[in-house]
């Protein structure tokens, strides 16, 4: 926010400040008078859409997130859930979408540097980053791209991948947490907004959780990191919870925020030695409103007041006023609450990572936030405002009042156009271009070949601990000290979602689920990252609606608990909603790895291939119809979650690695996604060079298929795996066993993937796939 | 040499490193025992010898190495070096003992301007060294990790025809049967240069990281015998005079 | 015309500079204090051939804003120095 | 005196500049030809305190031979701007 806070202009503070004259009246309804310009700025940011979730709230009530390892569940920074041994996961998902839109690289940067603090916070050192990312068309129409894409637009467009990788990459490295897994997707919805959401894991033993309390009176409030400035004042209500066009993004380029990772670093191991010494007896990162936020949330979830002296807070900028110091998203800082007796310490181990702490305020009785500022008060005073109930405050408020925030039930109602988009069927497109470009084509766009140059740009191994890196269906690092791994994968389909959310947004559970099982993993948490349009639009309300209850229904039947998520709302380019972009992290759990699961693709010759689950014309939303026709319409697949569910227990029986053998019953094993089996099966024979000669005319035993379909089609519920044929046998036993129909599709070998219906060079599918990101960059 | 176990090492942090729990973690798989030691210590003299682990030393701002070279552990890791014992960079650690003089020439900027996190191969060039006495002359080492965006190994011509002469290449990169040439090189670095040590052999400094390439899980276990001849050059040097006596 | 052109690139006033924060907080104990507000930027430096000097200029300050510099962030000054042979 | 002090560091002659080759490669398909010899380098600023513009200047050089170069493969320039007060 540019304007500054007191000044007068011609609209009244509140509007300026985005607070609506309703919400003014409840602010006087709550203090019993006039709110002063400080208090007032106070609530503007804590009940900006970031910070109240304001609109999704009644909606996130119906998420499912309760199950018996559920340690902390939604509310809290991140997630907890117990995985064996005494340890803890700790999970969360962030976006940092609208500050990316402005200033990638850094946007991106600080989108890394929040969601650690986040786990950081619980208790958790944090193991692993993941980055689901979502851009606006990178090929303009004439280079291949989607109808309408200029050459222009997709120039922005590289412009902004390559500055938010850069971005992740430089600052992900240098805090020294691995990025081990991410996606792309590519679509015009989110040219100018592109959806920068950041997925981070940390593994704590469980005696060492600490929360975001401040319960005990006489404990300090310690302000820990860097240094506070003018930076970001504002982000949240103006850079995150506002639409905007580009003339307005210039006004608001002076508060990007830049981040230092190698403060992160100092502040991530001096909060790791404190938990370790157990001298904080509370902890809250600084993210959105920044001390107003961490103070009144760690008071009131205490039950208590506190008093914080802004003259205490150290700033890198003249002349700030308390507003600007309360409010200030300066990153890379922390608040925790520690006892007197453990301040020396404390300071001590800060001192020795060369983290500057400073004591701002106390725990006192009673329940409000006061703010005192002792800047003119003679020297003896000055710092310490927060010891003496003698100086006025600049601020007082109920601390729980700014935390809760309103609660808008906004009207929704179905977007007028889904039912002639539904009605649009892929049946009208005929069969498509010749199968062999086609397939070459799906192997070739960003969306589905390789991200390689991405991740090849990350550090995914830090911590020893990457079993399964980037690249694979689902990531799988192993909990070193015990025989256990974590596996998890993030995933979003908005190309269904825009055409039935709540199916869409199932899928989507569905899919990470699926991803999660082919490691061998038992899926145990999700954290879901909810990108939508501007809510005062009905339709985007009740796509929320839609796509909550989607995630709710996937989730009560695969037994998947929500413990934590983000929303993001009005994300808006050319002053159009995105597509609907639920984007969930599922983790799961690996009791005994001894050996790395079974790879993607097939190593060797001679293997049996077989299909898992059951094909259906269903190209309604598919990549295949997309790709080629820019076409979005028809009805998206159907979800049997049953089908899922057991689909899940076959993979994880035939993944599990035996401890003697140390190998799996299967050779590979591959879920059916985008692109359907004909780029599943591409994908197989790429990972080790190793062809196919296939016959898919057995595939879609329930109907009739045409062979685009067969090859194209996004039936759920599918995998492909190879076996040793002397394990054949078992495998069709399994599958029997568990009531997944197998299909036997072919052997392994040969430079050709050979499917019958379609036949191209493995040599020529490689160079396609391999290179999509990195050519469609350049 | 300690009493359990084998010789022991001191893993050097400072603010900013991060890969000191997996160089103490790799130790113990080569047969040695890893201790962290904070940048703030000057007497190592109670260790076989010493490893800087690879990282973000101060934030690698200004040039990577640059701040990290004034701390009081660099005398201690002076000291080691004189006396003999092994003192190994990995990566920021490498970065670190040419800004600090230990080895000639300079790191810098990948040649394609991106940070590089892959597998390499390497080629060993030479066996006298605290790195590669396990190895044999030319043995290939397949994918060994790189991660740097900073590993351009960089020198004058006079430089580096003298560390040529002297044999102070130890790894070079390379393809899968030995091609040392430029194809196969990640990042620019001149002669295709990924390790190097000082004449002596027992200062080295690679960009590399053996510590990722210990065991069959994580991939590769190309690593071990490089960290593994480290180990045995700590304990054969277990005792070796310190500073003039 | 052939001209030596100087482009100094800094962060603007009120971006959070990391690197000039870190040099700034090491160089006390390396024994040189009284000095602050340490800043980093980038200098870049080219031979350009054109028209005439204002020519040259407007190209490069072009240049400085298509890739160059980041404007969200960054300011640059470009500096025409007398036209020579050689870099 | 409070003066401010730029100091201006680029590669050496003959090392090799993988940022200056960069640039200058992708020059001409952004439609900027006619530039070559493209160099990048580091520009720090501070504001330092001293007796008089020969000490400081002095100290800045030792500044620069610890710190702020490196000697292997950087050459230096420092120049005082006129003394001032903030930065
Ligand atoms: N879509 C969602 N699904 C589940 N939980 C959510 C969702 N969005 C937000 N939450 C939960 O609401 C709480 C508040 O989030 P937020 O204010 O963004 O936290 P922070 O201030 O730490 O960034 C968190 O516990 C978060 O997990
Ligand atoms: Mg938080």
């Amino acid at each position: 926010m540019t304007e500054s806070v007191s000044s007068g202009g011609e609209r009244p503070l509140h509007l300026q400040l985005g607070l609506t004259d309703a919400e003014l009246e409840e602010i006087v309804s709550i203090l019993g008078r006039e709110p002063n310009e400080i208090e007032l700025s106070m609530y503007s940011i804590m009940w900006s859409e970031h910070c109240s979730y304001k609109s999704s709230r009644i909606h996130l009530a119906r998420l499912p997130s309760e199950a018996p390892w559920v340690v902390v569940g939604p509310g809290e920074n991140a997630g907890v859930v117990e995985i064996g041994d005494g340890l803890g996961a700790v999970l969360r998902i962030e976006s940092h979408n609208h500050p990316s839109a402005v200033e990638p690289f850094q946007g991106a940067a600080t989108g890394v540097g929040g969601i650690i603090r986040d786990i950081l916070t619980m208790g958790a050192r944090p193991i692993a980053l993941a980055d689901p990312l979502r851009f606006g068309p990178i090929q303009a129409e004439t280079a291949g791209g989607p109808q309408g894409v200029t050459e222009a637009e997709a120039a922005r467009n590289r412009y902004l991948v390559k500055g938010v990788v850069s971005g992740i990459s430089s600052y992900g490295n240098a805090v020294g947490v691995p990025t081990v897994a991410g996606e792309f997707d590519f679509a015009p919805c989110w040219s100018g907004n592109p959806l920068v959401n950041v997925f981070c894991l940390g593994v704590m033993p469980l005696d060492h959780l600490v929360l975001a309390v401040a319960a005990n009176e006489g404990d300090y409030a310690l302000l820990l990191g860097s240094t506070t400035g003018r930076d970001g004042i504002g982000g949240v209500s103006v850079l995150a919870s506002a639409g905007f066009d580009d003339a307005a993004a210039s006004a608001k380029r002076p508060s990007v925020q830049v981040g230092d990772p190698f403060e992160e670093k100092r502040v991530i191991e001096a909060c790791l030695e404190l938990f370790e010494e157990g001298v904080v007896s509370g902890i809250q990162d600084l993210g959105g409103a920044g001390l107003t936020c961490a103070t009144s949330e760690t008071a009131a979830n205490g039950g208590k007041g506190m008093r914080v002296d802004v003259a205490a807070v150290g700033r890198r900028e003249e002349g700030m006023v308390p507003a600007e110091i309360m409010a200030s998203e300066s990153q890379e800082r922390m608040l925790a609450i520690v006892a007197e007796k453990n301040l020396e310490r404390a300071s001590a181990i800060c001192k020795r990572w060369g983290v500057t702490a400073s004591i701002i305020g106390k725990v006192v009785p009673g329940d409000n936030l006061a703010v005192v500022d002792s800047s003119n008060e003679a020297e003896d005073v000055r710092g310490l405002g927060f010891e003496s109930s003698e100086l006025v405050p600049v601020a007082e408020v109920p601390a729980a009042s700014l935390s809760e925030g309103p609660k808008y039930e906004r009207p929704m109602g179905k977007p007028a156009s889904i039912e002639a988009m539904r009605q649009d069927s892929p049946d009208s497109l005929g069969a498509g271009p010749p199968l062999a470009d086609a397939l070459m084509n799906l192997l070739a766009d960003p969306s589905i070949g390789s991200a390689e140059w991405a991740w090849r740009q990350y550090d995914h191994q830090l911590f020893l601990n990457t079993v399964a890196g980037p690249g694979r269906d689902a990531t799988v690092l192993r909990v070193k000290g015990t025989k256990r791994a974590l596996s998890f994968s993030c995933d979003g389909k908005a190309r269904w979602c825009e055409l039935d959310p709540r199916l869409g947004a199932a899928h989507t559970v569905a899919e990470a689920a699926r991803n999660v099982a082919t490691t061998g993993a038992r899926p145990i948490a999700l954290v879901d990252c909810m990108n939508f349009g501007n809510p005062e639009h009905p339709e985007v309300m009740w796509q929320l609606s839609e796509a909550v209850d989607g995630i709710a229904e996937a989730c009560r039947a695969l037994d998947l608990p929500v413990v934590g998520g983000n929303v993001s709302l009005y994300n808006e380019s050319g002053g159009r909603d995105i597509w609907p972009t639920p984007i969930v992290a599922v983790l799961g759990l690996i009791d005994g790895l001894t050996a790395p699961p079974p790879p993607m693709g097939w190593n060797e010759s001679g293997l049996s291939v077989y299909l898992l689950g059951q094909t259906r014309a269903e190209l309604g939303g598919s990549a295949w119809a997309w790709r080629h026709f820019t076409h979005l319409g028809g009805e998206i697949p159907m979800l049997d979650l049953d089908a899922e569910r057991r689909l899940g227990e076959l993979l994880r029986t035939l993944a599990e690695t035996d401890a003697d053998t140390r190998s799996s019953l299967i050779s590979s094993v591959h879920d059916c996604s985008e692109g359907g089996l004909a780029v599943a099966l591409a994908e197989c024979c790429i990972e080790f060079g190793v062809g196919l000669a296939a016959d898919l005319s057995e595939v879609g035993e329930l109907e009739s298929l045409e062979p685009h379909e067969a090859l194209f089609s996004e039936s759920a519920a599918r995998a492909v795996v190879s076996v040793q044929s002397e394990n054949e046998a078992a495998l069709l036993a399994a599958a029997h066993h568990s009531g997944v129909t197998a299909t036997y599709l072919g052997s392994t070998g040969g430079n050709r993937i050979a499917l019958g219906m379609v036949d191209i060079s493995l040599d020529e599918a490689t160079d396609a796939w391999a290179g999509a990101l990195e050519r469609a960059l350049r | 040499m300690s009493e359990q176990g084998g010789p022991l090492v001191a893993v050097i942090v400072f603010p900013g490193t991060n890969c000191e729990l997996d160089v103490v973690w790799a130790l113990d798989c080569a047969g040695g025992r890893g201790e962290l030691v904070f940048h703030d210590v000057s007497d190592l003299s109670r260790y076989d010898g010493a490893i800087l682990a690879g990282g973000f030393a101060h934030g690698d701002y200004l040039r990577p190495g640059a701040i990290a070279r004034f701390s009081p552990v660099m005398d201690g890791l002076r000291e080691l070096a004189q006396a003999g014992r092994p003192v190994v960079g990995i990566c920021n650690g490498f970065q670190v003992l040419c800004e600090a003089g230990f080895l000639p020439g300079a790191l810098q900027k990948n040649a394609g301007l991106t940070f590089i996190c892959a597998p390499a191969n390497l080629k060993v060039e030479r066996t006298a060294s605290a790195l590669t006495s396990l190895c044999t002359q030319g043995q290939i080492l397949e994918n060994v990790p790189i991660n740097h965006f900073e590993g351009n190994y960089t020198a004058d011509e006079a430089t580096l025809r003298s560390i040529e002469e002297r044999g102070q290449v130890i790894l070079r990169y390379c393809g899968p049967s030995g091609d040392t040439s430029e194809e196969w090189n990640p990042n620019g670095s001149a002669n295709s240069i990924a390790g190097i040590c000082n004449e002596a052999g027992n200062v080295v400094g690679l960009m590399p990281h053996p510590e990722r390439a210990m065991e069959e899980i994580t991939g590769s276990t190309s690593g071990r015998p490089l960290l593994e001849s480290f180990v045995e050059s700590a304990r054969q040097s277990h005792g070796a005079a310190l500073g003039v006596k | 015309m052939r001209s030596k052109v100087t482009v100094l690139i800094r962060l603007k006033e009120g971006i959070l500079d990391p690197q000039g924060k870190a040099i700034e907080e090491s160089l006390p104990a390396l024994g040189y204090g009284g000095v602050e507000s340490v800043k980093v930027g980038k200098v870049i430096e080219m031979i350009a051939e054109g028209a005439d000097a204002a020519e040259i200029e407007s190209r490069v300050r072009a240049m400085c804003d298509a890739l160059l510099a980041n404007p969200v962030i960054e300011d640059y000054e470009v500096e025409l120095t007398a036209a020579r042979e050689g870099g």
